[in-house]
């Protein structure tokens, strides 16, 4: 055996010793062929430790060493580090993991030192199969993608851009500033929305290095950390934006009109439109459903009163493809449909609104230009807000979108500010104020007269259904038709009680985009159980994801508010700079790859890498796998009929020679 | 109210019984709210609920007994609690100190005895299928086991439901035979008055009858037996494929095999039983047949699908005396007539039966009429 | 004495092996007999690993992987969830019983879940008994080394 | 080396005689044959008898091509003699180097086979219920018949094997060049696989090939496949991709998928995981209960991978358990 392997068997002070007998492995080490010498020390993991394996490795010249130690997920990289630093290539250290897979877990001294033997004996056949490797450097392009362009887009995109990064901006919409452009007020200390975001939409709008592509979407990722290939959709809005000056005389003119997405359908739009006053970019787009030229061909008003000539009809979607160092996916949420609960009346009542409805009815630039009133144009009397609708629940979603008891309040100050008469009920499960200056905003709420109602609004009936359902003792006095009655319990009284209002506002649950499957698979992020965004670790890396060079921030990754959102999109774009500024990065040297002389070409391989890390060949009937893309899952290999593909590290032998060792004894 | 202190023993025996969700439930009142007495006396579960989680006194109070285990509460709970099994299992567990209220007494004595509740004879049971002319099953013959439920045995109006379900599966060509006097009540109502020792000999007599019978599917004329046939019959190795009447006539009517000709100029409407609807997620297979009938105009209340309001008639309520205007039978016929309907069709005994009795309390008896589908079906044919 | 079976387990790094390693955190006590092989991703696992450590004395193979949907690789262990129904069919032509083989996805957070697997496993195997292959008594242990 | 020329042993062991044929199939190559290469010992063409080889020195013949499989004593009695007698030993054929169709046998045991072969088939008339003995006491002394043993062998888990030809038979162009290379002295290191490629049947396989995504397989008997796409695009199972190239595309020309004969590649450990890893990585679905449903269109995976080559593979037979 030209093999000189060194075994180190840690005590881990008592964590190993006190279980496993580690002389006793020792020994038994010493005798496995290949094996030169075979130590125990105290703590393989210290500095001495680490000195003596370094020691033995420069005196003895040993060919691979063998520690047997903690989880390889613990000290894998030490050990690596220190053989490297004695002249080892780092991949020639085999850990044999005798305690969280042994001694922690095994009851009885005989049993664990049994399996301790177990795994060292297969820990030092693997090494014999071990072969050197290097890591590989590749240069990162000094720019970044960010993909969304609300709160956390923008943040990230201005912060990156700050720190001087070429950034990519993309926004599916025609304007950027996403969920937030459309509220009001922000909870809890009631700055208008509006005043504080358009100043950062204004700044992302006309950033030196922020390239801004609107009604955009990103259509295809290739390419891998530090060079992304993005492919972007730029549709047509049949507007010249370099021509035009935004005078806004087209929209005036435009004959033609739809509803306002922007409004919740709470008011009409024209055909050709910004979504709101302060958009950006601040140039209107053509609804092609809407416009009567796209349509019919007849019309043409907002070509006669351009006097920039910016109207083109000819105008079609076109594709531009940016290559970019790493990208910051804020892709945000969507609000759950009311009329998935349809005991709670919302597209049914005219009298139920959800949230982002009473946002703009709210919104002084709204369609009521912020008289709260209901749509036959009432101003309500009272109102119930009813908490959790669709979250924290089964039926639903499971958790709690984290903002709804915050904007609940909200809402209920702004009633009480707005219309001094009104009734305010907030029906809540538990009040969750966990933030900075909420619970005192809370508090606030309550000396400010809202009614709170600890249950959750269960029912909600038009006032004359009510009165043709239900006997006629349970018909509150002065019911109108036109009201709505909420049943609820009152839990702290432990009473069922009717209460009669003029407006109910619903508070949907956060949700993944409805895209959002297609938007983490188009960017190799994973999601969760709740169709979120999965970050790499919910601690410690919370805005960084499987991907190497794609963060998530806000929305997309789950529900949070605009603080939250905003420190998220700062923490992606600090991430995302150091990156870039690292200049080059270091990749995985445990790559498969395709042995030219054993593939015959048949295809095995092709489709099955989740990173389109495989290519083939046509010319020369070859796969080949690109070491840049390749993470070193090793899926190619199990399916590769002819064994072609090697796992670097993972090869066979290499894992054969581990299977005979664990059951050599 | 006196202080008093939890006693955690009470809620672990529940779980026994089988109040598995028990802790699961964060109070959040969405059952109380969604409950049909909410809308006249109403029953607080979540009390209820709270009370047997910290094994307080109060957990098996009067209000206990009003659960007729519609599910409107179950299918809305956001934490997926199945707070049938909570009321059956609560219900279970006094039962054993015998603290079953009295009216519930003498239709228990009834099933033990005579293997039905309704202090019918066991000898008597199914006698009405030898002058229907419905032969004995047999598993050469037959393909389906007609099970008609104790009831048409012992109550003229559901005879009728059990004759015109006769006669439509005679006229879809279905090869199907009944039990004699060996079979017994499903034991649904049983189970969740709280007398599970009753529901198991119950489940075990029916089960030497059906193996013995060699019966591999069976038609149900009653959600109830459907419900207990299918979800529950398992536990005692009865291995049967279970089909409601309404999924039959659907698919005798798809396939051709029956031909619904007759025009019945009327305007129905569509009750869905709570063991039928919610329970089971049959909601589907009525409309279609009645949309299939020809002349019938089908109007929808307001409360339809997993918003049906209950007849109040389940959870063995059917034996115990509701008030006058609390009864929810009392508000569904107003609600059809609301829509303009001139049939309330169901697909339910109990039902039939609760429907039926509040048709005597209106002004105009003749006002609507409380019709099972089978019976509408069998009238086109 | 009682028949202690040998298992092999083929871990994913990310999701079961490092639940492994919460157990072990945890001090969570199980069954010895599960010896364990780390690979990046179950669906590194070629079938030929499981027939290869039948063939070396094992009388269990079991397989971790992450919860479908959140492999660490997109969609390496889907792979493995296509694989080993068809390879259990094999075992089973091959008169290897279906239950000496397990797939379980077991999460990072799993430590329980996996303290709970291998015990289950264990008492599963060693009521199906040795397997005692007769390939082993048949063959000299190197006639095959090379194809 | 122009001197003698080479003396020949071909043996056939547990097969159906293909491989002899393969030998005539050279047609008139045969007499290059001739000029290099005398036949000292192949029972199925000439008159030899064992003796003849006893009496040999030992290493006398200079190469020895042994088809079939080791299925009995006999079988592994004249191959450790040939062994003995020959300087090279070739596993020649499919049989001998992964135990081919006879290796079929391994799904059973021997006494399965004896019933099903002496007393249950249905055309069998055996009242006394009489099955083969090795030894059997008749008047005029003792009859001895070889052994069937209990598992079917290759060749090289019974003796020590120098070089393979695999195929079932062979590609017949491939014994020339054989017997050339030996003559000429150019000999491959030992162990090695000759007349065959080190690259699966796919290299240079004529079939048009795109996507591969099963939804459903289908079987070759039941469908008309088109010749020219990849039949694994149609959803039938080919083993091409796990097996060597050499036979010359037969199979797949006349529009049947590769069956494996050729053996696994270099690096494969086993043929039938290789190709089983390879086809379940492509079913299109990600629900178990589909996946099964889909599976249901392989009703004998075993049978199918391990066709000709179940005694070479990793479990190397049916384990029968305590039965």
């Amino acid at each position: 055996m030209p093999y000189k392997i060194g075994v180190y068997v840690c005590h881990c002070g008592t964590n190993i010793a006190g279980m496993v007998n580690v002389e006793e492995v020792a020994d038994f080490a010493r005798g496995i062929p290949g094996v030169t010498l075979s130590r125990t020390y105290k703590f393989m993991c210290s500095d001495p430790g680490q000195a003596l394996l370094q020691e033995d490795i420069r005196k003895n010249g040993l060919d691979a060493v063998v520690v047997a130690a903690c989880s390889p997920l613990m000290h894998e990289r030490t050990f690596r580090r220190a053989a490297q630093e004695a002249g080892l290539n780092p991949f020639l250290v085999q850990i044999a993991n005798i305690r969280e897979q042994c001694s922690w877990v095994t009851e009885g001294k005989g049993a664990a030192t049994e399996k301790a033997k177990a795994l060292v004996a297969a820990a030092v056949r693997r090494a014999r199969e071990h072969q050197p490797l290097e890591m590989r450097r590749v240069e990162i392009t000094p720019s970044a993608l960010v993909v969304g362009g609300g709160i956390a887009g923008i943040q990230a995109a201005l912060d990156l851009a700050d720190a001087g990064v070429q950034v990519v901006l993309v926004e599916r919409e025609p304007s950027i500033g996403g969920h937030m452009a459309m509220f009001d007020k922000t909870f809890p200390t009631l700055d208008c929305a509006a005043c504080i975001l358009t100043p950062k939409m204004v700044a992302a709008g006309s950033h030196p290095n922020i390239k801004l592509m609107t009604w955009s979407e990103v259509e295809e990722v290739s390419g891998f950390v530090g060079n992304f290939k993005v492919k972007i959709r730029r549709k047509a809005g049949y507007v010249d934006h370099d021509k035009c000056t935004g005078c806004g005389l087209c929209i005036e003119k435009c004959p033609y009109k739809a509803d306002s997405e922007f409004e919740q359908g709470l008011a009409k739009r024209k055909a050709i439109y910004l979504p709101f006053a302060q958009a950006v970019p601040n140039k209107p787009i053509i609804d092609k459903n809407a416009c009567a030229y796209l349509k019919n061909g007849k019309c043409r008003v907002c070509v006669k009163f351009c006097e920039a000539a910016a109207i083109d009809f000819t105008q079609q979607d076109r594709v531009e493809e940016v290559t970019v160092g790493t990208i910051v996916l804020a892709t945000g949420f969507q609000a759950m449909d009311g009329r998935r609960i349809p005991e709670l009346g919302y597209g049914r009542l005219p009298g139920v609104y959800s949230a982002l409805e009473f946002e703009r009815l709210n919104n002084a630039a709204g369609p009521t230009n912020g008289v709260i009133q209901t749509r036959d144009g009432r101003a309500p009397r009272s109102v119930a807000i009813l908490h959790c609708t669709g979250s924290r629940d089964e039926n639903h979603h499971r958790y709690c979108s984290r903002v709804c008891c915050m904007y609940a309040l909200k809402y209920a100050h702004l009633l009480r500010e707005k219309l001094p008469e009104a009734r305010v009920y907030n029906f809540y499960i538990d009040m969750r104020c966990f933030g900075k200056g909420y619970e005192e905003f809370y508090k606030r709420l309550q000396e400010e007269g809202v009614r709170f109602v600890r249950g959750k609004g269960a029912q909600v009936w038009g006032g004359a259904e009510w009165k043709a359902m239900v006997p006629a003792a349970a018909v509150p006095e002065g019911l109108e038709d036109h009201q709505l009655v909420v049943v609820a319990e009152d839990s702290l009284l432990q009473q069922v009680l009717h209460v009669p209002v003029d407006m109910v506002v619903l508070t949907p649950a956060f949700e993944p985009r409805f895209d959002a499957e297609e938007v983490g698979r188009r960017f190799l992020v994973s999601r969760g159980a709740d169709g979120f965004f999965l970050e790499q670790h919910p601690k410690l890396a919370p805005v960084s994801t499987t991907n190497e060079g794609v963060f998530i921030a806000g929305a997309c990754q789950g529900p949070k508010d605009i603080p939250d959102t905003v420190a998220q999109g700062s923490a992606a774009a600090s991430k995302a700079l150091s990156l870039i500024t690292r200049k080059e990065i270091e990749i995985e040297a445990t790559t498969a790859h395709v042995q030219d002389e054993l593939c015959s070409g048949c295809r095995t391989c092709i489709g099955l890498c989740p990173y389109n890390a495989i290519t083939f060949d046509e010319a020369r009937k070859r796969a080949a796998v690109n070491d840049a893309l390749c993470k070193g899952c090793g899926t190619c290999v199990a399916a590769c009929p002819s064994s072609a593909i090697l796992a670097r590290h993972f090869g066979d032998r290499q894992i054969f020679s581990e299977i005979e060792g664990l059951l050599s004894l | 109210m006196p202080a008093a202190t939890p006693f955690l023993e009470v809620a672990d025996a529940l779980k026994e019984y089988g109040a598995h969700d028990l802790d699961l439930c964060y109070q959040c009142s969405t059952c109380t709210g969604s409950c049909p007495w909410s809308f006249v006396e109403p029953l607080n579960i979540r009390r209820l609920i709270r009370l047997a989680q910290l094994g307080l006194p109060g957990y098996e109070g009067e209000d206990l007994w009003k659960c007729t285990t519609c599910a409107s509460c179950q299918v809305r709970c956001p934490r997926g609690v199945a707070i049938v099994d909570l009321v059956r299992s609560t219900r279970a567990m006094i039962g054993e100190t015998g603290l079953i209220p009295q009216s519930l007494r003498s239709a228990l004595g009834s099933v033990k005895g005579e293997g039905n509740p309704w202090n019918g004879k066991r000898e008597e049971r199914n006698a009405w299928t030898e002058s229907a002319g419905i032969p004995r099953f047999d598993p050469k013959k037959h393909e389906y086991l007609l099970s008609a439920c104790c009831m048409p045995s012992y109550d003229k109006r559901s005879r009728r439901i059990a004759d015109a379900l006769w006669k439509v599966l005679q006229a879809g060509g279905v090869r199907a035979g009944v039990l004699g006097p060996e079979e017994s009540c499903c034991g649904e109502a049983v189970r969740k008055i709280g007398d599970e020792g009753t529901f198991t000999s119950l489940g075990k007599s029916n089960a030497a009858a059906f193996e013995k019978a060699g019966v591999r599917k069976v038609i149900a004329l009653s959600p109830h037996c459907y419900h207990t046939f299918k979800n529950e019959y398992a536990a005692f190795g009865v291995k049967v494929e279970v089909h409601h009447a309404s999924e039959i006539m659907q698919r005798l009517i798809f396939e051709g095999k029956l031909k619904p000709h007759k025009k019945l100029d009327r305007t129905v409407t569509w009750h869905d039983p709570c063991y039928l609807g919610r329970h089971n997620d049959i909601f589907d297979a009525p409309r279609a047949v009645l949309s299939a009938l020809p002349g019938v105009t089908f109007r929808e209340m307001f409360r339809h699908k997993k918003q049906s309001l209950c007849c109040g008639g389940g959870g063995g309520r059917m034996w115990m005396e509701t008030k006058r205007g609390e009864r929810f039978s009392d508000l569904r016929l107003p609600e059809a007539m609301a829509v303009g309907a001139s049939v309330l069709a169901t697909g339910c005994p109990y039902c039939v039966n609760m429907f039926e009795d509040s048709r005597l309390g209106l002004e105009r008896e003749d006002a609507i009429q409380v019709r099972d589908l089978a019976e509408l079906v069998a009238e086109t044919l | 004495m009682s028949f202690e079976p040998k298992i092999v387990g083929f871990l994913c790094n990310w999701c079961t092996y490092t639940g492994a390693d919460l157990a072990g955190t945890s001090r969570m006590k199980y069954a010895p007999n599960v010896r364990v092989v780390r690979v990046m991703c179950s669906g590194r696992v070629d079938p030929t690993f499981v027939l290869k450590a039948f063939r070396e004395g094992a009388d269990g193979v079991l397989l971790g992987g992450c919860h479908p949907g959140d492999c660490h690789y997109q969609s390496g262990n889907m792979k493995t969830l296509r694989r080993i129904p068809l390879l259990k069919r094999l075992l089973k032509d091959m008169g290897i019983e279906e239950g000496r083989l397990r797939l379980e996805w077991i999460s990072a957070s799993e430590g329980e879940r996996y303290q709970r697997v291998i015990n289950e496993f264990v008492e599963q195997v060693r009521a199906l008994g040795p397997l005692n292959l007769e390939v082993r008594k048949a063959l000299p242990k190197k006639s095959q080394a090379t194809a | 080396m122009s001197q003698a020329k080479l003396k020949v042993g071909v043996y056939w062991g547990a097969s159906c005689g293909g491989c002899d044929v393969a030998f005539l199939d050279i047609h008139e190559k045969i007499l290059d044959v001739i000029q290099v290469a005398e036949v000292k010992f192949w029972p199925c063409a000439m008159d030899f008898k064992y003796k003849d080889v006893e009496g040999y020195p030992d290493g006398y013949l200079d190469i020895t091509l042994f088809n079939g499989a080791i299925r009995n004593s006999e079988n592994e009695h004249v191959a450790r003699l040939l062994r003995k007698k020959s300087k090279l030993m070739v596993a020649f054929g499919a049989c001998a180097h992964m135990g081919g169709i006879p290796g079929l046998a391994n799904f059973w045991s021997k006494k399965d086979i004896f019933a099903s072969a002496y007393l249950e088939s249905p055309s069998t008339e055996n009242l006394q219920k009489i099955v083969p003995q090795v030894e059997t006491k008749v008047p005029e002394g003792t009859l001895k018949i070889p052994e069937l043993y209990e598992n079917v062998r290759t060749l090289a888990q019974t003796i020590d094997v120098d070089y393979t030809v695999p195929g079932c038979p062979p590609n017949p162009e491939q014994i020339a060049i054989v017997l050339g290379a030996v003559a000429s002295g150019k000999l491959p290191a030992k162990g090695a696989v000759v007349g065959a490629s080190d690259k699966a049947m796919c290299e240079d396989c004529p079939r048009k090939k795109k996507e591969l995504k099963f939804k459903k397989f289908q079987r070759r008997h039941l469908t008309h496949p088109d010749p020219e796409i990849c039949f694994m695009e149609q959803g039938i199972v080919c083993l091409g991709a796990a097996t060597r190239a050499g036979c010359g595309w037969r199979c797949i020309g006349s529009n049947m998928p590769c069956r494996g004969c050729y053996g696994p590649l270099p690096n494969v450990t086993d043929q039938g995981a290789k190709i089983l890893a390879a086809i379940a990585s492509h079913i299109d679905s990600e629900d178990p209960e589909e996946v099964e449903r889909i599976l249901d269109g392989i009703p004998d995976p075993a049978g199918y991978f391990y066709r000709f080559g179940l005694p070479l593979s990793l479990l190397h037979r049916r384990h029968l358990g305590d039965r």
